[in-house]
């Protein structure tokens, strides 16, 4: 299962990863973090595909994604 | 597990200090990740500008200039007819490299330099307020067109990418957009070619990235990337304006 | 009389207009005045902050360095500015969004959760006014007289039907001191 | 008569307004902006025009245009866009055009921060370009003599047809004070400009806006005359606040943000029953020398306080001329001096024996 | 009899300071039959550049400017903002307008300030002693370029028409000759037009005239002549690059 | 060893070359003109760069990646152009960048002329630009001169990490004059630059050449820090010539091509027996004041002879700080002063009683 | 008959208008006019048309050109 | 010694270079010397000058301002520097080009046809040298050797075959003085 980590502390709740996720599993928190801004969050890790849309997308490179290794060519 | 998706290593691990959704943090991934798969980390300069973007001599992890305000082309000139065979990009806003620095880019661009400038064109100054830039778009309200950019008094916005397809020495020039992730792709693969076009000493590089500035726009992340592609992508049409024939 | 203030927090937060109205206030009561705000590119990491001195007689440099009154609307500020309050000097904390206590204990602290409180009165927006009710209980810089005064002035008459709001914002801060409560 | 809090970056724009300037030609920079944001939005209030210009180059230049064609204009910038007009001002000053040219100092050099600072003295009063010239230099440092100073200032430069430079910084341009502003504006009635180049319209000669004169000649001729002008300034212009220098065992001399840090500490000392007293020179060039000089007869010391590393005390040395210490105090890079710490330095020497 | 040809009245009856056979003096000429022909005279304001034409505020008998090198556009931005019913035109050289004043020539161009510029492009700094000039030619041996022009090191020559002509202020913008009798021709018809379109004002007008330089190029008048029409204008084409659909 | 006539121009160039110089970024302008034709001869010649800017405001930032990159690079222009580097010559300093700055100094202010000149000296020695900041400045009397002084301002500017201005003026320019030079030209031995940003080429560290202190703090570091280094150059790099002071009464002080009147000025008194000497600055920063000072212990009086207004001058009242009286003799606009008139105006000066 | 006057103390002796000149009746002095050019002249006035051509091609303003009246349109 | 001389004409007679070989002469003997242009934009008038200095005591200005001798190659410059010679000095008029007598009578004045001496010897080229060799003649400023060995090393080497034309020229010009002519 792929699997998307984010560094919270850096995240500025600007929302983007959030709209173009494919899935729409992630959310922005309830929290706010030392910067003052509600961190975005995967709410169902399980449907993620690992496709990193969201990270290509994020400006503060907030997100990491892994994927199980797949032998390619 | 394999990360697909990871910081790269040319960017130093440090905090952006951009607004949030600031899409200059989206370019500066691009240019690292294109000097990291590249491989020409140990040769890279960076010539930083003066706007928004001045502290990208902090993040890129190469060595560095801080360039005065428009001179990024000069100064990136100095350096590489010193060290010819480095990789040599400046990262400019449109206030930095369409306004006060016309004439050095202009000048760059004729005479062939070898290098890439990454052009951020976010139709504003942001760093100083938000006042209009030479990009700003007709009836645009700034901080200096509080009624709205007038083509009678002001003018209309300059189309740098066209205008400097004109000269001779320009060997790879093109625009694209980080609007969305089709678009981040695309101009990910642009500054690629312009990075190589220069390596293969064919001329000057550019590439024009349509870019947001929510925080001097006044809206949200999202609705500033919606903004950017309604309105400036149909003045500012995207593509390759220039390309040696020896690029794909 | 001489009170230097400053007020930091977010971007957005309403820190300098909420300086602005202390400043018009000061001013209205014939005092002398003057207001300035940090600025610069610090903008983009998102915090503001202004100061305000409030004096009877010239104010020399208008940078409040030692505020005798410190109000911060969010964490980072407090730590950042708390060791800056003068000895014997008084701190607002905005307790809604700082989880912090300050570190300081030769200074007055009061804990205000002046967002909860901003929002049963019907709007988050006058958080600040909450507190600027109860610096000026508190301190008497102005009086309350002043201040409404100064809403007619400052906010734009577009904005003048919030002015009700905002006076219950300001005397909800002032009970507060009143009745002692340091939460 | 309206008093209302004011920005010191918007009380330029309204004096300039006021004082019948209609054309403002600029080029963004901290921390200057909130002139150009209000000008914007003022100017064609008043059926003027504000244009952003493509540099500071270009915006001197235009300036240059719209002088020659008789028009009260001014721009505005702050250290690293102030130089890149030296060519223009040396230009303005040559050809005899009269402009205000506002520079809110920053720290330096190069890109340096956006502090406030007034390190680029020297380059007002001695002219950072080319030639022998000067500019006449007014540094407020209240809000209220801003609006004042705005009036004088394009006065003079058409007194003189001469560039006149309001040299502030970030402190001035940022803070809000109280100001007076009478509530009608009159309408600017400007002095005849009988030199200047608005096409010939039926006139008998040509009028030409130069600074060229290519014989050698001819050219010390024009600079003799340029050098008359500026004794005449010399003579007539010299301002400056004496506060509380009656008596005085020191003097402090301090302009603009300094000089008000400087009053707290005038103040700290005759507290104290001590006589020290303040000097603010409000036009750096001229340089109130007389008064210098002056005082210099009865003082024991000067103690010199700036925002740089030490310029203006040079002017103060050269009006003492030897008679008595004169002292240096600065900060630089965009700190302010801070009244205990000048207090304290100003104790030392009087303590420690001046001279 | 009647003059067919005399010395235009908006001309000071004075000698040029010009080399025999510049033909600064012809475009001098034209300038001034258009506007005695167009009867504006009196609303005429000349600015005059840094170059070999630096005079030519004495020559033009109407109200003129001596404007620092390069910047007569921005110079004329600020007389033509307070004189907007003036006839404003700016006499540039190459190393002028195409060099150093980049930057100003652009952005007037861009926000169509209506003024019209006459650019003598003679491939050359010619007042200071013959350096090459963004647009000398490939291969032009010059003080600074003791070799030739090389490609590799100063890059091609800049074609100013073409590139003003992308910007959508620009009105007007044609580029001419006055190598032989017709061309003369021509140029003054080109000259008038700008004029006219400045006058209806319709935005930032132009004429690029391709001249000699005899002493710098090393040339007889007539040789030089001949050098330009075989060499310039391959590299310069003539025409009318620009011009507004109000006008023929 | 070879003797040859040499155009002063053309001696800067060679200087240059000589010293290791291998770039050379510039705009044209008269009265340096044989300078760039020189190099742009023989600096291909000795694998080195000749390229021709777009103006002085690329030529001063393409000087400033080139000595970012660790190269020995100059610029040169005069005085309307250095006007417009004076932006980046605040830059140059503030990043701390080694150069060297050629100004030929014309008649200004504005286009002027280009007849010789030297009212360029408070632009140069005061910082035209923005800022706290001091360029070194060498004044050369002739051609040979020029040829020494070349080698010294690169070595001075690596020395210090500093821009180093050579100014000088169209008749040192323009005149030619016998120079000896070394048969062989050494290839340049560079010091190390370890600053210097050429890519990381495997470096564990980055370097960076910049000048943007953003925080006020950190401003005021390194402005105290440049002001150290520009103590340490005003201790160890005073130089001058002296012209028979030994015993003179009156000292004459001037520079450059002043200067070379002035020596025959001296000759005409000692001829007569009157101990008249002359003092040469040839670093006009830091300006000689160690001297000067020292003289005003013994000589009656001063007297400055510029071809300006008057500007030096003010360094020479500063260093006498009213010690003896300090008359000036100028001649503007191009115009050069003659020996005879120097004489005369000595003359009445000594008679009239200077005190 | 077309009459071609030269001013001849401006004339720098280019030899543009003996160039252009379709009669080819101009021809250049032997003396040399103050200025030390020898000046342009012409040598057969019979034969000129009064086309101006010589003098839209000098660039010193040299030469003046009258005609006899014709009435035009 | 001390001798100011003063080389005027139109561009292009080769007025830059005469001086320049004069200039090295003296260096090669040892005195001091300068040689400066006037330069500028009068060079498009199509004037020249140049100044040459040469002296046992090294030289304050090299611009010569009051010429101890004065060549005109072309009428304005007789006119425009005639009354600048020093008292006693000497002037040569180009009489080849020149109609007008010297106006001077404290001076000596040679008139010397020079182009078409020159024009006899073969080439108009050499007219300058006709004067100088008479300069040299009369004044004695420098050696006629010393000019000389300056010709080989001022042309350039393919020109050196010119050098046999150019000897001649200078003894032409010194006969005319030795011969006592005045023409
Ligand atoms: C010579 C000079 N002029 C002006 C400035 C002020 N300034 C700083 S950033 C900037 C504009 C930045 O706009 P842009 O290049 O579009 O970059 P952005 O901030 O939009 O990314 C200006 C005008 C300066 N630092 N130096
Ligand atoms: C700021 C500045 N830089 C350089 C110069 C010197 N300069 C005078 S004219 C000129 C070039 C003129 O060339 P161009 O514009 O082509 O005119 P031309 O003489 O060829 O007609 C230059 C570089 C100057 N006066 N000012
Ligand atoms: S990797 Fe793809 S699916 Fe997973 S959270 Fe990111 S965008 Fe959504
Ligand atoms: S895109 Fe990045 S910064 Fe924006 S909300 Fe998502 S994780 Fe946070
Ligand atoms: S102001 Fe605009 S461009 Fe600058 S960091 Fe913020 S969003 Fe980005
Ligand atoms: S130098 Fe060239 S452009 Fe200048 S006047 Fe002479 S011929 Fe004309
Ligand atoms: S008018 Fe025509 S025919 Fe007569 S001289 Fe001139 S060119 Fe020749
Ligand atoms: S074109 Fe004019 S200047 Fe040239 S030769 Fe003919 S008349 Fe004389
Ligand atoms: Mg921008
Ligand atoms: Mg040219």
């Amino acid at each position: 299962m792929p699997r998307v980590t984010f560094r919270e502390e850096r995240c500025k709740g600007c929302e983007l990863c959030k709209h173009f996720c494919p899935k729409g599993i992630i959310e922005m928190a309830g929290h706010i973090n030392a910067m003052g801004f509600h961190p975005a969050t995967v709410v169902d890790a399980e449907s993620c595909t690992g496709c990193a849309t969201c990270a290509r997308m994020c400006p503060d490179i907030v997100i990491e994604v892994e994927k199980e290794e797949k032998k390619v060519g | 597990m394999k990360k697909v998706f990871t910081r790269p290593k040319s960017l130093k691990d440090m905090p952006f200090h951009y607004c949030p959704g600031c899409t200059h943090g989206i370019v500066h991934r691009l240019v690292a990740e294109v000097i990291d798969e590249m491989g020409i980390f140990d040769r890279a300069i960076a010539v930083a500008p003066v706007g928004c973007s001045v502290f990208c001599y902090e993040y890129f992890d190469c060595d560095a200039y801080q360039a005065s305000h428009g001179r990024a082309p000069a100064v990136a000139t100095g350096i590489k007819r010193v060290l010819p065979d480095r990789v040599v990009f400046t990262y400019q806003g449109d206030g930095d490299m369409a306004a006060i620095g016309t004439g050095e880019v202009v000048h760059a661009a004729a005479r062939g330099e070898k290098f890439t400038v990454i052009f951020i064109n976010n139709a504003i100054y942001a760093m100083t307020g938000g006042q209009m830039a030479p990009t700003t778009l007709l009836g645009q309200v700034t901080t200096t067109t509080p009624y709205g950019r007038s083509r009678e008094v002001n003018g209309c916005p300059v189309r740098m990418s066209e205008m400097l397809s004109v000269l001779d020495g320009s060997a790879y020039i093109a625009r694209v957009s980080v609007h969305d992730p089709p678009n981040v792709a695309r101009a990910k693969r642009a500054i690629r070619k312009a990075f190589e076009v220069q390596e293969a000493g064919l001329g000057f590089t550019m590439v024009e990235v349509l870019s947001s500035c929510p925080t001097n726009w006044g809206l949200s992340p999202l609705k500033a990337l919606k903004w950017l592609e309604e309105n400036m992508i149909p003045y500012y049409p995207l593509g390759e304006y220039k390309k040696p024939a020896e690029v794909g | 009389m001489f009170e230097a203030i400053l007020i930091a927090g977010f971007g957005g937060q309403g820190v300098l207009s909420t300086g602005q109205l202390l400043a018009y206030a000061g001013m209205v009561e014939g005092k002398h005045v003057a207001w300035i705000p940090s600025y610069g590119p610090e903008m983009r990491g998102g915090t503001a902050n202004c100061g305000v001195t409030i004096s009877s007689r010239p104010i020399s440099s208008p940078v409040v360095s030692e505020p005798t009154v410190l109000i911060v609307m969010n964490r980072p500020s407090l730590e950042k500015f708390q060791n800056s309050v003068v000895k014997g000097g008084i701190i607002f904390v905005n307790s809604s969004l700082i989880d912090l206590r300050a570190s300081r204990n030769d200074v007055r602290v009061f804990y205000v959760p002046a967002n909860e409180m901003a929002e049963e009165l019907g709007s988050g927006k006058v958080a600040n006014n909450i507190i600027l009710g109860a610096l000026i209980e508190l301190t008497g810089v102005v009086s309350p007289g002043a201040v409404e005064k100064s809403l007619q002035e400052v906010l734009p008459p577009h904005h003048h039907k919030t002015i009700p709001l905002n006076l219950k914002a300001l005397e909800t801060g002032a009970k507060l001191v009143r009745n002692g409560q340091k939460t | 008569m309206a008093k209302i809090l004011m920005k010191g970056n918007e009380a330029i724009g309204e004096g300039a307004v006021r004082a019948g300037c209609r054309y403002f030609f600029g080029y963004p920079i901290t921390p200057q902006s909130e002139l150009p944001h209000y000008l914007a939005k003022r100017l064609p209030e008043v059926g003027g025009l504000y244009l952003q210009a493509e540099s500071e180059v270009a915006s001197i230049n235009m300036v240059f245009g719209a002088a020659g064609a008789g028009a009260r204009v001014m721009t505005s910038s702050s250290g690293p866009g102030i130089s890149l007009m030296q060519e223009g001002i040396s230009y303005l000053a040559g050809a005899e055009l009269p402009c205000v040219i506002v520079n809110m100092i920053r720290g330096g050099p190069g890109l340096g921060n956006i502090a406030p600072a007034q390190s680029d003295y020297f380059q007002a009063t001695r002219g950072g370009g080319h030639g022998d010239y000067r500019v006449l230099v007014l540094a407020p440092s209240s809000v209220q003599e801003i609006i004042d100073l705005m009036q004088d200032a394009f006065d003079l430069a058409d007194k003189y047809r001469n560039p006149v430079m309001l040299a502030g910084d970030g402190v001035l341009g940022q803070m809000m004070e109280p100001v007076i502003l009478d509530d009608e504006i009159k309408p600017p009635s400007l002095p005849e400009k009988s030199w200047a180049a608005t096409g010939r319209m039926g006139r008998d000669r040509k009028n030409l806006i130069n600074s060229l004169y290519i014989v050698p000649e001819n050219c010390e001729i024009h600079n003799l005359e340029l050098g008359r002008k500026y004794a005449a300034m010399e003579e007539s212009e010299q301002r400056w606040e004496d506060y509380h220098t009656e008596g005085a065992e020191m003097v402090l001399v301090a302009f603009g943000t300094a000089a008000r840090v400087c009053k707290a500490v005038v103040d700290m000392f005759r507290e104290e029953g001590r006589p020290v007293g303040l000097l603010r020179p409000i036009t750096l060039w001229p340089f109130p020398w007389k008064r210098v000089s002056a005082l210099a007869d009865s003082v024991r010391c000067f103690l010199t306080v700036e925002m740089n590393m030490g310029q203006m005390v040079e002017d103060i040395r050269l009006a003492v001329n030897g008679k008595r210490p004169v002292r240096f105090y600065g900060r630089v890079g965009g700190m302010l001096p801070v009244a205990r710490d000048v207090y304290r330095e100003a104790l030392k020497i009087l303590d420690g024996g001046a001279d």
